[in-house]
């Protein structure tokens, strides 16, 4: 190992902040996969969009890319402020915020998550060119995100957490955007951010017909169409 | 090669036919004649035949009420289909023009073609027995034929040669070569032939026992000189079978051409070896019984089998290169 | 000049056709169009083809040209060569007699809830999709014409839809056409691949390896033996050929068949060119076992159309027997023999095409006049439509391979060529070929035996129904259709030394060899190697039969002028004392194949149930018995039930994966990006 | 530029309109007119385009490929429509649905033409992805319309699955991005194709097969490559029938349009060398396009919805395509494009019909759909004729395509024509064992003809019967060029 060299040390400051952020984004990530409760799901959610905004304002600040910092507010107006209000109210209106989202095996999907963690970081290692930068371990961590986010989805019955679990993957892909590429053009953001807006509202929307047709949220109860012979 | 067109080589064809066609009664006769010998009954005349075919010509036809044109016609369709065949057959001359008529295999098919319409006669009326003769029949002959069939391919590769005069006469010009093949095939015909002149062990021409019946089960409903053409055609096979083996694989003694002594020459021959071959059939006769219907297809396909096992030790053995 | 009349005749009868379809399609309710003006095109379409062909066949060169259709870079390339124009005049023969047939028949139609427009639309297309098939000359066109021949085919068989049966019919042929165009379609794309280019022209060009010819050849087997009613690939044809309307049933058994043979010819012997003997073995093989296979399930049939559409089976058989020999004498060497094979095999297409079509539509006039199938209920029809009777038993005679008709010259031809199997080296093929004849010599013998079942069964006798009973003639028109078939039947069983000069040009064409020696010695006299070894005169055998009938003539003179001979008489037949002759008294179709089923037991599978009421009184004294007798084609245990069941299987197993539940969506979602993430880093 | 500006227009202020309107029988009409004027420019654009060449600025970038789909697109947005009009109103009729239902029906219609249309002449690769999102977000609450309990659920599935895969595509733009970012100068320019393909062969590999991958997994959900096809079947099934048709014939080409803008891109790349094969991504796109082929033949043996049977007959005509344009090569891809035109005007006259059938019979249960020929002639042969045209049988156009597509598998890869013709005749004995029932046979007591129109059908059926005969110049000329931008070469 005599040619190891603590690369993270010649980082500036900002890289090291920004790091050190994303592996927050990463713990909330965890944290969303392990939550149980609908509300705290809802509010660990908004919390990592609140981890975003900060990370994309550090990043405008250390690129001097200043429209990163509408980003930042789009996220902010977005993700901590009106998704987060929405699914509460929508939750509250249905009865549901308190309920408990039971997780099978918490410890197994716990333990598949951290080697999901470290399958990302291998899939981004080969990717050479940016290799010297923060970049790769940005989109290893964002990966890492995305992929967790699935997880929730595929491990989570109710409808209002397999919501969270979809934005959240939304908040990685955003992520990933932000750190490593410092930002989409504002054209493709704008249009990123219309339809989170719209996908919040129609799943708004849904929530009540689910109910209204299965008189739950479960969505393990959304059975009829199937192809297997009962 | 003969001249297709001589007339005057037609006129003897015509002649030879004629002379097929008198003998077929006699030599069905003898054939009657030695087996009552052989059974210790009084024979009758040898010219009996003759004498039933003028007797039934002279009676009145009666048919059956909703008997069909079809039924009428085929009588004559029968015994022309046969004497058409027979006609082809030498019977005292080698080369002749109708031979170029029709080959062996033309001739399987003209007997094939009168046991159809003999078949479909006896179905005419619509009586059970003439169903179930005819059924029988083209049972039978479906076994049969393709044996016959067998035989004629397998004398034919020998000889290179489906046309009649062609095989007789490669017969006779390597007369004391043993072919295994040849004697397969020999036995294979002989058994053919008895089938389909509906002889025993599988059919007894003398019987009307509608259990075991199968040619005289068609003829049932045909009366006066339509029976007799019916007779005639019968006796007419059975002669022009016997003739077609004596040709195929005994032919010594027939005349090259149509000269005066070959022609003397030939008569005696072929009248000996029709005695002799008329002896051998009633010395069969009496002394097999006839078999159970259901063993006939056995007895066929046995036939079958050595006409097969004729043609492929003609492959294997005699002609490897 | 006379390349120039085949184009224009050709056209002339595409022209006609399209009308006719134009015609059909304005049909609506005026149903008498059809008769007067759908069909007569369609005729004259016939005519024209027929002439077409004529002038090619008679030794005008063909011709050549494109249409701007299809592909930019492949526009649809028409070629008339000698095996088109043979081919084409059977379909210009088949079209003209249905023509003829057709508008007698179709009265049965008007009205019953069937659009007659449809029937005349679907029947131009269908012989538009068959001119097209022979006349194409690149695999684009060939196909599109091969698959409009399928479809419009189709819709004719499922035209009587209202029948479950006729339903379930059409699916599989359907089904099974498809399979085999898709055959065909790689057997194409082989030489496609090697050669880069659609045109057949290209595809002669190129020389294919071994492996990829016979693979090629292999696909082209499968594919068109499909179409063709090929062993074990058979099995839509006895169910969809006997549902059509009669005169289609005629076209598609008697013509769609035949271009099926015409697609294998061209693909075996001018396409891929280089034969290898070894094809001509499976040939012998499976077109024995076809043959052997149709006549015996033929025997069993009790459905008149379904009996025949089996023996077409036998004779596809038989024609693929013609096709081994030709193959297996070119590969081994010797071309002239080869060429006399496929002028066998080729006379027999088209006795088949004469036959089969007569049979057919002399089954369709019986199912007009009686509405029945089944030949329990018939007998004594020779009565009550004499013409339709001598039509039919020609018909008959001719498919029993018998003298003087057309069925016996082809068969023959085929012996003859077989015979000649000694001047082989190899033994093995030597034995092969001799028993491949044996197998034929059987399946004539059994084909005989089926078919006088069959018009003694139907024609003779006394009818077994009241409608039978009542049943009378067909129009003149569908008698004029027979006539005609019945009179070339006997045309061509008779001029056979013409007949194999022509198809001899047409076979040199694609060999190379010419055999002029089958017809050195005139019209009179056929002799396919040399006059010493076999000859055949048709006309002489129709002579001698004819001396017979005349001596009948003249005995009837004598009779009814003369009165030198006693009137007939008449009087009732034995009834066994049973009293009179009853209908139930006569052999059914079942008991005359009783024998013949006992013998070939294990080729069917036969369903037997035997029903029998016992009087109270008497214990042992049944009053009522009753048997029923069903025929199963192995084919359908052995092959298909399995695949069938293979694909219910897979499906069911691939239905697990709709789950239903969404999370279980997401897993594929997310496993599938897992794995491929894995796969490339 | 004045005709693309229209032809964008038109649906997006229509959609505007519509949502406004509340005449259902006057928004009807309107939705017509609607969609025949936007099939009107984008004719005119297509004739633009195909006299002054490719449109290339920092929005839209127009060239042979997209610009007959965005001509294909419309003139079956305006078909549709016309059939959408009675047939909607007889569902409004009959009370299945509400006016309120109605005006968003007619809205999302427009919204969802406008989403396809700007996925299909966009430059950038972001919007692109904006625009798929938006199709997905116009559609779903289409597929609910009914608001029973399966309409509901396959919304959910739809919803949820697309927004997942597509929320996977993301991911990939942002590493294409990513890639772009250093090579391509100007950050405006990084997602702008036309940008993207000159610099294509300086593109980070590895980064391109992991986006890749990303987009194909994202675009693939909603192409419907098995697995990830389980939302399609639910939701073509259970949404009004003119949805099905275009989703059908349409949204299902735009995202394999965008799989292949894409795929072009990652082959540049990947030629340039790096650890991956060059063909990483015909290699795929071929697995899965294959796999879809034949698994969704399959399931077409089990269904018992007459909608899903052809909603799973769109997933193997879709496996069909990707496996082409993975297969590339000029013929191959000349093939597939000429088969994503004739799928999308057979399908979506088949949806038409099967509607209609469905309306006709009162149920979309393939046992209780009996006789149509027998009850209403037209839709009968419609339908009949449609499935045969789909099946690949000739004279139609979907039996050149497939030719096309045989031969050029069979030149390069030719043990994959045996998995291609299984797959060909289980689809075709699955979609024919259901079809055969349906439309021969008696029929049912009591069912009376429905207002039903024709023309559509007859004129989609018209214009794959007439590729199928000869492929027009100015259409193959199309395709040629678009084959050359595709696969590098072309074939006239």
């Amino acid at each position: 190992m005599s040619g190891f060299l603590d690369t993270y040390a010649y980082l500036t400051l900002t890289e090291q902040a920004i790091l050190t952020l994303a592996a927050m984004v990463l713990v909330s990530s965890f944290a969303l996969l392990a939550q149980s409760r609908v509300v705290a799901t809802i509010r660990l959610f908004a919390l990592q969009g609140f981890l975003l905004v900060v990370v994309t304002a550090l990043v405008a600040l250390n690129t001097q890319e200043y429209h990163l910092f509408y980003s930042a507010g789009l996220t902010l107006l977005l993700k901590v402020w009106f998704v987060p209000w929405l699914l509460t109210r929508q939750a509250r209106r249905l009865g549901i915020l308190r309920d408990l989202d039971s997780l099978l095996r918490p410890g197994v999907v716990l333990i598949a998550a951290g080697a999901l963690v470290i399958f990302c970081y291998s899939v981004a290692l080969p990717i050479q060119r940016f290799a010297e930068s923060i970049t790769r371990d940005a989109i290893a961590i964002s990966l890492a995100v995305v992929m967790l986010s699935m997880l929730m989805l595929i491990t989570r019955r109710k409808a209002i957490t397999q919501v969270v679990g979809f934005m959240s993957m939304e908040n990685g892909l955003f992520f990933g955007a932000v750190t490593a590429t410092q930002g989409m053009p504002m054209v493709v953001e704008l249009g990123v951010a219309f339809d989170v807006l719209i996908a919040a509202v129609v799943f708004g929307v849904f929530f009540f017909h689910i109910r209204d047709s299965i008189e739950s949220l479960d969505v393990d109860m959304l059975n009829q169409l199937t192809e297997v012979d009962e | 090669m003969v001249d297709f067109l001589n007339p005057a080589d037609w006129v003897f064809v015509w002649l030879q036919t004629l002379l097929f066609v008198l003998l077929a009664p006699l030599f069905s006769g003898w054939i009657k004649w030695l087996k009552c010998l052989l059974q210790n009954r009084r024979p009758p005349s040898l010219l009996q035949p003759y004498r039933d075919l003028l007797r039934l010509v002279r009676k009145d036809v009666l048919l059956a009420d909703n008997a069909s044109v079809l039924f009428r016609g085929a009588p004559y369709i029968i015994c022309g289909c046969t004497v058409l065949a027979a006609s082809v057959v030498p019977l005292l001359v080698l080369h002749q023009p109708i031979s170029a008529m029709a080959d062996v295999i033309v001739l399987v098919g003209l007997f094939a073609l009168a046991r159809f319409f003999l078949a479909l006669a006896g179905m005419d009326v619509g009586t059970a027995f003439g169903g179930m003769g005819s059924s029988r029949e083209m049972t039978v002959s479906a076994l049969a034929e393709p044996a016959m069939l067998m035989v004629v391919f397998t004398l034919s590769m020998v000889a290179s040669s489906t046309n009649l005069s062609t095989l007789v006469e490669h017969g006779l010009q390597q007369q004391s070569v043993l072919r295994p093949s040849i004697l397969f095939a020999l036995i294979a015909l002989i058994m053919v032939a008895i089938a389909e002149n509906a002889r025993i062990p599988v059919d007894n021409p003398a019987t009307h026992l509608e259990l075991t019946m199968i040619h005289e089960a068609m003829i049932l409903e045909y009366s006066g000189r339509h029976l007799a053409m019916m007779e005639l055609a019968s006796q007419l096979k059975l002669t022009t079978y016997a003739v077609l083996i004596i040709d195929l694989f005994f032919p010594w003694g027939i005349a090259q051409s149509a000269s005066a002594a070959g022609l003397g020459m030939a008569v005696v021959a072929i009248a000996v070896k029709l005695s002799l071959l008329g002896l051998l059939l009633a010395l069969g006769e009496t002394a097999v019984a006839k078999m159970r219907l259901f063993k006939a297809p056995t007895f066929l396909a046995m036939s079958f089998a050595l006409a097969m096992i004729g043609m492929l030790s003609f492959v294997i053995l005699e002609s490897s290169k | 000049m006379s390349e120039f009349s085949s184009t224009l005749l050709t056209a002339v009868s595409f022209g006609l056709l399209f009308a006719a379809a134009l015609a059909s399609m304005l049909v609506g309710r005026r149903r008498l169009w059809i008769t007067w003006l759908v069909f007569p095109l369609m005729g004259f379409a016939g005519l024209a083809a027929l002439l077409a062909a004529g002038v090619v066949l008679l030794g005008n060169p063909g011709f050549d040209s494109t249409l701007p259709l299809g592909l930019p870079w492949l526009p649809w390339h028409l070629r008339m060569d000698g095996l088109s124009a043979f081919f084409l005049a059977l379909i210009g023969i088949g079209t003209i007699t249905s023509s003829l047939f057709g508008p007698g028949y179709v009265r049965e139609y008007l009205r019953g809830p069937y659009p007659l427009g449809l029937l005349g639309l679907m029947t131009s297309l269908f012989i538009i999709g068959m001119e097209l098939v022979v006349l194409a000359d690149d695999a684009f066109s060939f196909m599109i014409a091969w698959e409009l021949m399928s479809v419009s085919s189709y819709f004719l068989v499922a035209y009587q839809h209202h029948q479950p049966a006729n339903r379930r019919a059409a699916f599989l042929y359907l089904l099974m056409a498809q399979i085999g165009a898709v055959l065909i379609l790689l057997s194409f794309g082989i030489f496609a691949s090697f050669g880069g280019a659609f045109t057949f022209d290209a595809f002669r060009a190129i020389q294919l390896s071994p492996i990829w010819a016979s693979v090629a050849f292999g696909l082209g087997l499968l594919g068109f033996g499909m179409k063709a009613g090929m062993f074990p690939v058979h099995a839509w044809l006895p169910e969809a050929h006997p549902v059509a309307p009669s005169h289609i049933s005629a076209l598609m058994s008697g013509v769609m068949l035949k271009v099926a043979i015409y697609g294998f010819v061209r693909l075996t012997f001018d396409l891929i060119g280089t034969l290898y003997w070894s094809w001509g073995v499976v040939l012998l093989i499976v077109g024995s076992v076809t043959a052997l296979f149709g006549v015996l399930y033929a025997l069993m049939q009790n459905d008149v159309k379904r009996l025949l559409a089996y023996s077409s089976v036998e004779n596809i058989g038989i024609i693929f027997i013609g096709l081994g020999l030709a193959v297996l004498f070119i590969g081994a060497g010797y071309p002239k023999l080869g060429s006399l094979g496929l002028i066998a095999a080729l006379y027999h297409a088209l006795s088949h095409a004469l036959f089969k079509s007569l049979l057919f539509l002399g089954a369709g006039t019986i199912l007009q006049q009686t509405h029945e199938h089944d030949m329990g209920k018939m007998g004594g029809l020779i009565r009550r439509m004499p013409w339709t009777a001598l039509f039919f038993l020609i018909g008959c005679i001719s498919i029993s391979a018998l003298p003087p008709f057309t069925g016996f010259v082809s068969e023959w031809l085929t012996f003859q060529t077989a015979l000649q199997a000694t001047i082989l080296e190899s033994g093995v093929l030597r034995a092969v070929v001799p028993i491949t004849a044996a197998m034929l010599a059987l399946t004539g013998a059994l084909a005989a035996t089926c078919f006088v079942k069959l018009y003694g069964i139907v024609f003779l006798g006394q009818p077994r129904s009241r409608r039978v009973k009542h049943a009378r003639e067909g129009t003149s028109g569908m008698l004029w259709g027979q006539g005609l078939l019945a009179g070339l039947c006997l045309l061509f069983g008779i001029l056979g030394a013409p007949t194999v000069a022509i198809l001899s040009r047409v076979v040199a064409g694609l060999t190379g060899s010419h055999v002029t020696s089958a017809t050195a010695h005139g019209w009179l006299w056929l002799t396919p190697v040399a006059p010493e070894v076999a000859s055949y005169s048709g006309p002489m055998v129709l002579f001698g039969v004819t001396l017979a009938l005349l001596a009948w003539g003249a005995v009837y003179l004598l009779l009814c002028k003369h009165r030198r001979l006693k009137p007939i008489q008449r009087g009732p037949a034995w009834g066994c004392g049973f009293g009179r002759l009853t209908p139930n008294m006569q052999y059914t179709g079942t008991a005359f194949v009783m024998p013949i089923q006992q013998i070939f037991r294990p080729v069917w599978r036969v369903h037997e149930e035997q029903q029998r009421e016992l009087s109270t009184e008497l214990r042992s004294h049944p009053t009522q018995l009753g048997y029923q007798l069903q025929i199963e084609d192995i084919t359908w245990r052995w092959l298909y039930q399995p695949v069938v069941k293979l694909i219910q299987a897979s499906a069911r197993k691939v239905g697990l994966l709709q789950t239903g539940n969404l999370r279980h969506y997401l897993t594929y979602s997310f496993v599938t990006l897992v794995v491929l993430l894995w796969l490339i880093s | 530029m004045s005709a693309l500006f229209w032809t964008l227009l038109t649906p997006l202020a229509g959609g505007l309109l519509l949502a406004l309107i509340p005449g259902t029988r006057l928004a009807a009409r309107l939705n017509i007119l609607i969609s025949l004027a936007g099939f009107l420019f984008s004719i005119w654009l297509a004739n633009a385009v195909l006299r002054q060449g490719a449109l290339d600025n920092q929005y839209f970038y127009i060239d042979a490929f997209n610009v007959y789909l965005v001509a294909l697109t419309n003139l079956v947005s305006f078909t549709t429509s016309v059939f959408s009009r009675t047939y909607m109103l007889h569902e409004f009729e009959i009370g299945r649905v509400s006016e309120r239902q109605m005006r968003l029906y007619h809205a999302s219609f427009q919204a969802f033409m406008f989403t396809m249309l700007l996925a299909l002449t966009t430059n950038n690769l972001g919007v692109l992805w904006v625009a798929l999102e938006g199709a997905t977000l116009a559609t779903v609450l289409l597929v609910s319309l009914y608001r029973t309990p399966a309409s509901v659920e396959a919304a959910w599935k739809y919803f949820i699955l697309c927004g997942v895969g597509i929320a996977q595509a993301l991911f990939g733009t942002v590493l294409i991005y990513l890639a772009a970012a250093k090579v391509v100068d100007g950050p405006d320019q990084a997602l702008l194709w036309s940008s993207l393909i000159r610099h294509a062969t300086e593109l980070e590999p590895t980064v391109m097969g992991i986006a890749f991958v990303f987009l194909l997994v994202g675009y693939g959900t909603k192409i419907g490559l098995v697995p990830l096809h389980n939302w399609l079947p639910d939701a073509h099934s259970e949404g009004p029938t003119p949805m099905s048709a275009v989703l059908s014939g349409l949204l299902l080409n735009v995202a394999l349009y965008a799989v292949v803008r894409v795929k072009v891109l990652v082959d540049g790349a990947l030629a340039g060398g790096g650890e991956h094969a060059p063909q990483l991504a015909g290699y795929l796109m071929m697995s899965f396009g294959l796999l879809s082929f034949i698994v969704a033949g399959l399931f077409l043996h089990r269904q018992r919805d007459i909608k899903r049977l052809f909603s799973y007959s769109s997933i193997e005509h879709m496996g069909l395509m990707t496996f082409a344009f993975g297969l590339g090569g000029p013929l191959a891809t000349f093939g597939a494009l000429l088969h994503m035109t004739v799928h999308s005007l057979t399908k979506s006259a088949i949806f038409v019909t099967v509607g209609q059938a469905s309306q006709l019979s009162g149920t979309q249960s393939i046992d209780h759909i009996r006789g149509v020929i027998q009850t209403q002639p037209a839709v009968g042969w419609g339908l009949l004729i449609g499935t045969l045209a789909i099946a690949g049988f000739p004279p139609f156009g979907v039996f050149t395509s497939e030719f096309l597509l045989l031969s050029a598998t069979m030149q390069t890869l030719p043990w994959l024509t045996i998995p291609l013709l299984v797959g060909l005749g289980i689809a075709f004995a699955g979609l024919f064992r259901h079809l055969h029932p349906m439309v021969f046979g008696n029929r049912p007591e009591g069912l009376m003809p429905i207002k039903a129109t024709v023309w559509p059908v007859v004129l989609h059926l018209a214009l794959v019967l007439w590729l199928g005969l000869s492929i027009p110049d100015f259409l193959a000329h199309w395709f040629d060029q678009a084959t050359i931008l595709i696969s590098g070469s072309g074939l006239l």
